[in-house]
């Protein structure tokens, strides 16, 4: 829908790369229209109101002003506009988010646990059953505490910081986090959901185009917060596979532990000050997968490049 | 547009004339009851509305300015993320430790610090005592024609339990560890643990303080609310029915309901979480933690999302508590300066009340992405959506007002015009946030600092400075100049809006709040709109924050300066009809010398057939006035 | 209690001839019979609590109307909210009101969560 | 200056100024406890079924508090009553019962009930342990019953010092009749009088151990609400008292001579409050005690 995204794009908005997202774009749209429209009318009211009845152009007020009933019609007008968009629009899309999750069949389902400061996801695997996880068993070299001994967990595949899925595959992400709140939140997928501890929220979207994509935490959790970076990529399904295979062969050779581990205790580093380019330094585009915003290392400068149009 | 077109430099003649109205400050103690008291007894532990008024209003412009300085600070770091704070960096350093500024660069937990301190000094310690507590204190008794608050110790209560948690606040600066890093909101899990290291201080560090902090500023605000609601019920002056009320004691009669019954349950929560913190309790601990790679002892069984529940069953009623005051001093100065009553004054009163009301069923749109179920979220998008109209009409009202008026542009109507598109820009881009798939994309971004920031910031303050402008002279007796006014007020607007404009257009990129790095280590960010990409934004943010801060000094000196040395003037200096304008300026221990009675609605200005455009509250009817009235009331306007 | 030993007021009479002193009089018996009422509703819910009503439910909810029951005695009658202002009774409307958003919107927010 | 209305009612309102003062606080009062309580329906919804603690408290001296509160209640309308009817020697009366009611229920809570779950421990086994105290868990019978399986083990721990003592082994436990006799339903519903631990002594390794706490508010989201309130409750019970002993000292006498009815609406405000902490009392009771 992109003939309506005028405003979006006028204002910055990215191009949006899920399924659902033009829905999201639409209602921002609309709203936004309303608001212009609102916004110029009234300014135009009040800029000529203030010079035509300045003192020196209208020295004596009337007792009296406005008779007529203007304002009633435009309240009225605004309750139908503001009635056809929750109703017409956010009611049923937000439904639609929240109750018609697709198949477990046709998707891919997939486990990601928020931590301080980065994303685990969990994958159940080709057998598509999740290993048990116990808090009992998290360890440096286990960071989700998956269970080794159960069977569901032997062809599980734990990533840090991206994850791969495929173009025009529902993916169904059951969100849950270790310590704090974070949010799971894909700006150009038009989605993000709260990982809440102690709860496992699921929520669900269906990517359209290819490349890689920036995962904000959308929720304060602590002094790393701003580098707290996953990276989503979407592949074809190809491509796909291979990282699968990939994965798989790590994790048989599971010696180093993942990327993202740090021993307790010790605090977590985000990029050490200083180490921040200023504005207008060279930018270079992240080398793909490399899992981004890991502890210790500064975030990459950013690449206008690495979001696809 | 002629600045001091309306203002008489002679007395008036109100009803109940006074010789000694000159603007000399010692005249403030021809009490009935006492005289001469010592400076401690009449300024610092006084009972009187208009002193413990001044005190709120001078602590509270204080913070505000010291909440502001913290952001002066964040700004430098989001503009030149990592580079050393020029000039006080090393002062910074000293004073709060390395852990907070490193060889001049301030750390991720300082940045935390100030931004989570900036939000809870800036509305509880700022916004909060001067719009409700300074403004209605001095404002709402004279203008209901009380002798002062119903329990004027209470009220002194009211004012020490702030300065307190003002001073605990301040305080937990120069804790270890820091201040507050949790954000204003304090959400759990992540408040509850944080600073929780081997080092931990179960009651020296900057959460527990905070949240020390909070039950005193609550326990302030509740006293306060319970005296302003019983003087405007008990103690409005004979004849001063409710429909004659000023709109201004009506928004603050609101606002006192909010606070009166929005902050307790706040109050519990803060408990909870002190018991958390101090006690080894998990309210807001569910079971099974892992921090740092380490499960956490406790017992567990608690729920994060209740304390979100329970801090924004206030947080939205306290939107409006930030709003509503301002609202009312903008309907005072506008009703003045365009010389013709307000319009549709029963709508203002009526949108108000629903107002307040519908605030307290709909705070969960802070709370959209918890995981919300669609019936839930179906209600309170409807109820926000609801919410926003009586604000549509109190401003439209404002707007409509001003036609057929005589305008005269002194400060502050400078001040209260600017107040109407900046709201409407902040109330409106509160819309697409109030349908959560929207806020899907919007939530936590700029987009919703932008949107508040437009409320609060050239909203409600610059209503506070049209209150501080137009108020003064009945303080001290003196105005404040007009010319210094403009210099103060034409640079604030446009630096507002060059600091929160490009806040939308950032917001849109994706770009989120609470990064320490202004987004350098994002891709999004990098992305170009309007010609430059969403950090590079930050430098002009920042430099117009700066110089907004610069634009502050001529208020500053003018305010100070004005207090001994400005111009004098009568007690109605600017010919308005409320009742405060009939009492001495300043008025003494017990306001008036004749307790008035009044006999008319709140703003006859340019009434038909009358030399003066301005017509007092307090002046009896004549027969031709009742004539008028009963025919107005027989064609059903008033 | 005698009268004759009782300390006088300022006001002269040891009872007021405004008739609420009168209405007061009247009023202790029924201050007392109160009492004991809320005393056996007491030992009620304590009995009722070891009798069991099938679901855990159904156990709250007889203790909390019993409660309720004790509450509403205490308002209506020590608290003289059987005849108050009306001023007073907008005040409680509003308070019950919101009160009662906050149990029922929390309670409904925890009820209806996102699952699949 | 004088402000008016402070002891005579406004006309239109019908109300003396301290009335309509009282009524707001209390509202905000409501609002207060009214957050407790939505939190305690919260955690206890949210609490896995059947895990709720239960019948954990001393039923016969939380009765015995509430008799108490509710009869401190009727001796304060009562002292009202007496000044309204200028009878100044009742209303002292009155009064110091009042106090004295208001000190023992504050007494018992803080010298009695608390400090008794202080001392009393309960030790939280790991999940892949519970099979080896089944013998004190009892979860096969509770199984059988279709109840939900327990993992603690309450008592009194005889060997305090194995608490922070690395190189200590076991917790030695002198179990409750629940741990002691787990098979046996009647044991694991609340008993009327309090059933003290009895003498059969469980040792318990440590490194089988979870979590042991005493049962302080560390222990449960139960205890942590039941703390919270009735701490915040008792704080609440003692302002009243300080006010009334304020009412009750000669002071009051003094107001009384010059102004009967003043004194008379003081005690009435007072009063208000008093009622109100009572009457939180008569929900707190139940919902911490029986349920
Ligand atoms: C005084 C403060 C104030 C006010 C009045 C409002 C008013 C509104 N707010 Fe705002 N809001 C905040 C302060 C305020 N807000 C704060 C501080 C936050 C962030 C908290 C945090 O997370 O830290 C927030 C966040 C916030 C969110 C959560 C966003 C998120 O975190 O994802 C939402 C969502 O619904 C929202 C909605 C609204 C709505 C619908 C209104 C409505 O009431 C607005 C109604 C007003 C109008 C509709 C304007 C009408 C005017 C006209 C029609 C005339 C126009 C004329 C001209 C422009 C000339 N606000
Ligand atoms: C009332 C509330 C209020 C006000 C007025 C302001 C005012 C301002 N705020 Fe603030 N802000 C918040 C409430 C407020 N803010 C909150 C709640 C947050 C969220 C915190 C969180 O993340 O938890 C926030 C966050 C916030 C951020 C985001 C930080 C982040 O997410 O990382 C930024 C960034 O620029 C910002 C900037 C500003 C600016 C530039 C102003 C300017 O408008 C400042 C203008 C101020 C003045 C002009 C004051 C002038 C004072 C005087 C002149 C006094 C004179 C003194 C005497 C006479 C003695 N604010
Ligand atoms: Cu994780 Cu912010
Ligand atoms: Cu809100």
């Amino acid at each position: 829908m992109s003939s309506l995204a005028l405003i979006n794009e006028l204002i910055g908005m990215p191009p949006n790369a899920s399924e659902h997202g033009y829905q999201i774009d639409a209602i921002i749209e609309f709203s936004h229209w309303f608001m212009g429209v609102l916004f110029v009318g009234w300014s135009a009211f009040f800029i000529y109101v203030l010079l035509r009845f300045r003192r020196s152009k209208h020295p004596v007020a009337d007792h009296e002003g406005v008779k007529s009933a203007i304002l009633t019609h435009l309240e009225f007008a605004v309750v139908l506009i503001e009635a056809v968009l929750l109703i017409g629009f956010a009611i049923p899309l937000w439904a639609k988010r929240v109750n018609s999750f697709p198949e477990d069949k046709d998707a891919i389902i997939v486990h990601a646990i928020g931590q301080q400061f980065n994303w685990n996801f969990h994958l159940p695997g080709p057998d598509g059953v999740f290993g048990r996880r116990s808090i009992e068993l998290v360890s440096n070299s286990n960071s989700l505490g998956l269970d080794h001994n159960d069977p569901a967990a032997k062809d599980d595949l734990i990533v840090t910081g991206t994850l791969h899925v495929p173009k025009d595959r529902a993916v169904i992400i059951e969100l849950s986090s270790k310590d704090v709140i974070h949010n799971f939140a894909l700006p150009s997928m038009r989605i993000a959901q709260d990982a809440i501890p102690g709860s496992v929220i699921p929520m669900w979207f269906k990517p359209i185009k290819t490349g890689e994509f920036e995962v904000v935490c959308g929720q304060l959790c602590g002094l790393g917060h701003y580098s707290m970076k996953g990276q989503l990529v979407v592949d074809e399904p190809a491509a796909y596979q291979d990282w699968l295979k990939e994965q798989a062969s790590l994790a048989a050779s599971a010696s180093a532990p993942p990327a993202a581990e740090r021993p307790p205790g010790e605090p977590p580093v985000g990029p050490t000050p200083g180490t921040i380019p200023p504005p207008g330094a060279p930018k270079t585009a992240n080398p793909s997968g490399a899992p981004d915003g890991k502890p210790g290392e500064p975030p990459q400068a950013p690449s206008p490049a690495a979001t696809p149009h | 547009m002629d600045a001091s077109s309306g203002l008489a430099t002679q007395p008036e003649h109100p009803p109940t004339p006074r010789s000694g109205a000159t603007g000399d400050p010692h005249h403030d103690d021809h009490g009935h009851d006492h005289h001469e008291l010592p400076f401690w007894r009449k300024y610092i532990i006084s009972t009187d509305h208009k002193v413990i008024g001044i005190q709120y209003g001078i602590s509270g412009l204080i913070f505000l300015f010291f909440g502001f300085s913290l952001m002066m600070l964040m700004r430098w770091q989001l503009a030149y993320p990592g580079q050393t704070i020029p000039v006080i960096g090393n002062l910074l350093e000293r004073m709060f430790g390395s852990g907070a500024v490193d060889k001049g660069v301030m750390s991720p937990e300082f940045y935390n610090s100030l931004g989570a301190m900036h939000g809870t000094i800036m509305i509880f310690l700022g916004i909060v005592p001067i719009a409700f507590a300074a403004f209605g204190n001095f404002v709402v008794p004279l203008q209901i024609g009380a002798p002062d608050m119903t329990y004027p110790k209470i009220n002194m209560a009211s004012y020490q339990a702030f300065f307190v948690g003002g001073v605990i606040m301040l305080i937990s600066f120069f804790v270890p560890g820091g201040a507050a890093k949790g954000g204003w909101t304090s959400y759990t899990p992540l408040a509850v643990i944080s600073d929780k290291g081997p080092t931990y201080d179960p009651f020296w560090n900057g959460q527990t303080l905070w949240l020390v902090g909070f039950i005193f500023l609550i326990t302030s605000s509740l006293l306060g609310a319970v005296n302003f609601i019983a003087t405007i019920i008990q103690l409005r002056a004979k004849g001063m029915t409710w429909m004659r009320l000023p709109f201004f004691v009506w928004a603050q009669f609101v606002t006192a309901f909010l606070l009166l019954l929005a902050f307790p349950p706040l109050e519990s929560a803060v408990v909870m979480q002190l018991m958390d913190r101090v006690a080894g309790t998990s309210f807001f601990l569910p079971s099974g933690l892992v921090v740092n790679g380490a499960p956490l002892h406790v017992s567990g069984g608690g729920s994060p999302l209740l304390w979100q529940h329970l801090f924004w069953f206030l947080g939205h009623p306290e939107v409006y508590v930030l709003i509503l005051p301002g609202m009312g001093i903008v309907a005072e100065v506008i009703a003045n300066n365009t010389r013709k009553p307000l319009w549709g004054y029963k709508s203002l009163v009526f949108a108000a009340l629903v107002l307040g009301f519908l605030s307290f069923i709909v705070w969960a749109h802070h709370m959209w992405l918890t995981g919300m179920g669609s019936v839930v979220s179906a209600f309170f998008q409807t109820t926000t959506m609801i919410i926003s109209i009586p604000s549509v009409i109190i401003l439209s009202a404002f707007f409509i007002s001003l036609w057929g008026g005589s305008i005269r542009f002194n400060t502050p109507m400078l001040f209260a015009t600017a107040f109407l598109p900046m709201f409407g820009i902040g109330g409106l881009t509160g819309i697409p946030l109030a349908f959560n798939s929207a806020d899907l994309y919007l939530h936590d971004t700029y987009y919703v600092i932008a949107h508040f920031h437009y409320i609060v910031a050239p909203g409600t303050i610059f209503a506070v400075f049209a209150g501080v402008y137009f108020w003064f002279p009945k303080a001290t007796g003196r105005r404040m100049s007009e010319f210094w006014g403009r210099v103060h007020f034409w640079p604030s607007l446009i630096c507002m809006n060059v600091i929160f404009l490009p806040m939308f257009l950032q917001g849109m990129l994706g770009m989120h709040r609470r990064w320490y790095d202004g987004g350098h280590g994002w891709n999004l960010a990098g992305e170009k709109v309007w010609g430059l990409s969403g950090f590079e934004w930050n430098t002009p943010i920042s430099i117009a924050a700066w110089t907004m801060g610069l634009a502050q000094i001529p208020f500053i000196i003018n305010f100070f300066w004005s207090i001994k040395h400005g111009e004098k003037v009568g007690i109605n200096p600017w010919q308005a009809t409320t009742l405060e304008w009939t009492a001495p300026s300043p008025p003494p221990h017990g306001n008036f010398d004749v307790t008035p009675t009044v006999y008319r609605g709140p703003y006859e200005y340019s009434l038909p057939g009358r030399e003066t455009d301005f017509t007092m509250q307090s002046e009896p009817l004549t027969d031709s006035d009742r004539k008028a009235y009963e025919a107005a009331a027989a064609a059903g306007v008033h | 209690m005698n009268e004759t030993e009782e300390m006088m007021p300022a006001d002269g009479h040891a009872v007021p001839d405004d008739h609420a002193a009168h209405n007061v009089a009247k009023h202790v018996r029924k201050y007392l019979l109160v009492g004991a009422t809320l005393i056996t509703f007491t030992a009620i819910t304590v009995f009722l609590s070891y009798v069991n009503f099938g679901t855990m439910k159904a156990n709250v909810a007889v203790a909390m109307l019993v409660a309720t029951f004790k509450a509403a005695l205490v308002a209506t009658i020590f608290m003289h909210l059987s005849n108050e202002k009306r001023l007073i009774y907008r005040i409680l409307v509003f308070t019950a009101f919101f009160v009662l958003g906050l149990f029922f919107l929390t309670y409904l927010a925890w009820y209806d969560p996102v699952t699949r | 200056m004088e402000i008016p209305y402070t002891v005579t009612a406004r006309p239109d309102t019908g109300l003396w100024n301290a009335k309509v003062g009282i009524w707001l606080f209390l509202a905000s009062e409501v609002m207060l406890f009214g957050g407790l309580f939505s939190a305690y329906v919260f955690l206890r919804l949210d609490a896995d079924p059947g895990l709720w603690p239960h019948g954990l408290l001393n039923v016969p001296v939380g009765t015995m508090n509430t008799a108490i509160l509710i009869a401190s209640s009727v001796t304060v309308v009562l002292a009202w009553a007496a000044l309204k009817m200028r009878r100044y020697r009742a209303y002292w009366w009155y009064m110091l019962i009042t106090i004295l009611c208001g000190v023992i229920f504050l007494v018992v809570k803080l010298a009695y009930e608390w400090p008794q779950k202080f001392d009393h421990f309960g030790a939280f086994i790991k999940p892949d342990k519970l099979e080896k105290y089944e013998q004190y868990l009892g979860n096969h019978h509770l199984a059988e019953r279709g109840l939900p399986p327990r993992s603690e083990i309450s008592g009194h721990l005889h060997n305090k010092e194995a608490l922070n003592d690395p190189n200590a082994k076991e917790y030695e436990i002198a179990l409750d009749p629940v741990n002691a006799d787990p098979a046996n339903p009647n044991m694991d519903r609340p008993h009327f009088l309090y059933v003290p631990p009895t003498d059969k002594l469980a040792a318990i390794e440590k490194e089988d151990v979870e979590r042991i706490s005493s049962f302080g508010p560390w222990h449960s989201a139960y205890f942590a609400s039941y703390f919270t309130i009735t701490g915040l409750h008792g704080a609440h019970v003692l302002g009243g008292v300080l006010i009334f002993i304020y009412m009750w000292l000669p002071v009051s006498k003094r107001l009384y001579r010059q102004n009967p009815e003043h004194l008379a609406n003081r005690v009435e405000v007072a009063g208000l409050f008093w009622h109100f902490v009572d009457l939180v009392w008569i929900f707190v009771f139940p919902l911490f005690y029986l349920l």
